[in-house]
């Protein structure tokens, strides 16, 4: 089990935080910027970042703050692939760390500016124009399922073995991500709105009637 | 015992300082290298400060308080409704979808896998949002959440939640709140706060 | 989910401790002393032991050594119930604190010593005299149940949804403990050994002829 | 570096201080109360160092080793033949059981839940035994568990992994090392080690 597969319904973690800022230090928007620039270029996408935070030891998940974890999986992602190399990386970081006001070099390629621009305007459409048989409808009983722990999943832990009901049926087949391992959703598949009864999936909580909408993957999901 | 948080502080302003190192040594071998441009970095930041921020999505929920008609075309395809209003969308929010809270519903929004925010209404998630205990909490124990966030809903109001993990970014049209009748959809806007499009906050009248 | 009910299996903890002494501290062996006093008399049992650990917040969990978490739920347990209260207890921790080498008090009850030597040399018997009709028999197959999260539980978190084979029936019921809030097993029951494959419990893992034996509760079995 | 170190260790020995004079406290306290007596510590832990520990344990395998009767009827009934070897049973040893690795199966046991352990074969649980990231991973990984505590199994040894959970307290009897033919049982229980009683340890003659 990789609990970040499972953090939501973790029991005695303590007060959440209501800190509001996006950014909490200066050097977070430097990272957050670099970061984007490796989105609207191709470098990664969120499925590389998100195998990076599943991965890691679950107690660092816990500890770092949220840029800090960030930071560490480009820096490592990065260096896996080549990119940069790690010793380099280490040099640079001792000479601004000793001169913080030194500054970047002045060299880059101008065109990236408006590529990563251009990117954030268009996003990725998770869309496959192939066909979409999806085996559900609206209104039908789904067990959700509970496959061998994977290096990625979209499958939300609380959810495994749970029932719902098919809330919404999408109209176009999706298709996560093929250039990370996941556990099936790596081919063009229908997705589902599914609804669930928080009393069902909790119910050792007080009754309500509360419920919880999430969309499933079809690979993901069986007759109930 | 002030010694000892003295200590621990300082450590901390240590740490911040490596950060802020490696990330400059990070763009700096980007610029080296020719991954990035000189102003990449600065047109990001600026892109969220000006072009997609939640003064996009205050915009969209008090046309949809003043116009019931956008208001159903909002929850019908909040894309092609929010472009009526001009606002573009893109990254993380190719498929948005909102929807409306009531004095009976109230509508949360969160992701316990990663951090799926809807930017182009929203810009960037705040840091409470991506915080493992509130991911944690906030599917299991909504109503003790909210408490932490001083929002205090009625013991009979139904709460939905609403945990994104495919394609779908999910926004809230919060209830308008009393006693602001005749506003302006710019006096309205200034109402509604990042946390209440997203079932964290509720809209008062200041 | 409680993680502490959820240990075994839990990925990407980094490496183990190999720390071969029992206690790494010499105040650890007062604090195990003044515990097996509290059980030798009556004060407390091991489930109350285990409740304090399973409501702690899981990275603090992780966090501190064990007797430091056992110190924790010791003086809680005691202060819930009044046997001694947080007011005197930091007064005098601060009195050692000052004076380390300050003297225990010559007081005292002489009759514990024995009472607690023979009660190490009895133990509890945790079977029952009841009548025992065990469900299962031996060659069964049997599913492990998912019940919801319980203050207490003996279920083994990754053993959940698991099909298994009942390898012993024990002659006796067993009660496991009447005095803690548990999910169905305070009272006296049969008890199995049931034997999993671990291929089928970590189907990602590679595969071997692993297997892995546990005793369970009746009350967490289903016919499979 | 090294005043972060410093500035570490001078912590964690201050908690140490805190938590020796809480335990102080603690005792104090029961004395005064009259909940213990003035030797009951000082009894206990001498408990474990003369009447229940690992020399049990050792005396228990050393004799099933060269007795092959003995060792079926350890294998029968566990609390019934140490008693032969006037091994008294007790608290975490009410119902022990023991198995036995050969060449082709070799034994695991932990306690997932907590830390169940026989204690009158074996004395109180190592650190090792107790810690959150071995319990987390010997039932899924034992292999490269194994590795870490230097034990090194031929690929083809099926592992048994005994996990307590409710009643039973579980102890291995190791595999005797070749080369101790004719030895005598003292020097033979000489050669093994805690570790090697419940699986994280081999047995191998000096």
């Amino acid at each position: 089990m990789k609990l970040q597969q499972y953090l939501g319904g973790l029991e005695n973690v303590g007060p959440v935080s209501t800190e509001k800022r996006v950014f909490v230090e200066e050097w977070e928007k430097q990272l957050f910027g670099v970061h984007m620039c490796m989105m609207g270029t191709g470098i990664w996408a969120w499925p590389h970042l998100r195998v990076k935070a599943e991965g890691m030891n679950p107690l660092d998940y816990f500890k770092y703050r949220y840029y800090i974890k960030w930071l560490g999986g480009m820096c490592a992602f990065l260096i896996e692939r080549n990119y940069i190399n790690e010793e380099e990386l280490d040099e640079l970081t001792d000479y601004y760390l000793e001169n913080p006001d030194a500054p970047l070099p002045e060299k880059g390629n101008p065109k990236v500016t408006q590529a990563v621009v251009d990117y954030m305007y268009t996003g990725d459409d998770p869309y496959r124009d192939v066909a979409n048989n999806p085996v559900f409808k609206i209104g039908q009983r789904v067990r959700v399922l509970d496959p061998p722990s994977a290096v990625h999943t979209r499958l939300i832990g609380y959810l495994r073995n749970q029932v719902g009901v098919i809330d919404e049926v999408y109209p176009k087949a999706v298709l996560y991500s093929d250039s990370v391992p996941t556990d099936s959703i790596s081919v063009p598949q229908p997705i589902y709105r599914v609804k669930f009864m928080t009393r069902e999936i909790w119910p050792e909580r007080p009754d309500t009637s509360d419920s919880l909408f999430s969309e499933v993957f079809e690979s993901y999901l069986e007759a109930a | 015992m002030s010694n000892k948080d003295d200590g621990h502080h300082h450590h901390l302003r240590e740490q911040e300082s490596y950060y802020a190192a490696r990330t400059k040594a990070l763009e700096s071998l980007f610029r080296e290298k020719n991954l990035i441009g000189q102003d990449t970095v600065d047109r990001v930041i600026g892109f969220f400060e000006t072009e997609m921020g939640p003064f996009n999505g205050a915009k969209v929920v008090a046309k949809a308080w003043v116009d019931p008609d956008f208001k159903a075309r909002l929850l019908e395809d909040c894309n092609a409704a929010i472009a009526e209003l001009g606002i573009r969308d893109g990254i993380e929010g190719e498929n948005l979808m909102a929807v409306e809270a009531t004095k009976s519903v109230h509508h949360i929004v969160t992701c316990t896998l990663c951090s799926c925010w809807p930017w182009p209404l929203l810009g960037l998630p705040p840091y409470w949002f991506k915080d493992p205990a509130f991911r944690a909490r906030i599917v299991r124990e909504p109503r003790e959440v909210l408490q932490e966030f001083d929002v205090k809903l009625d013991p009979s109001t139904k709460i939905e939640i609403w945990d994104s993990s495919a394609q779908v970014r999910f926004f809230v049209v919060p209830v308008r709140p009393e006693g602001t009748e005749g506003w302006s959809e710019e006096k309205l806007a200034d109402l509604i706060s990042t946390e209440a499009m997203q079932g964290l906050g509720l809209v008062h009248a200041n």
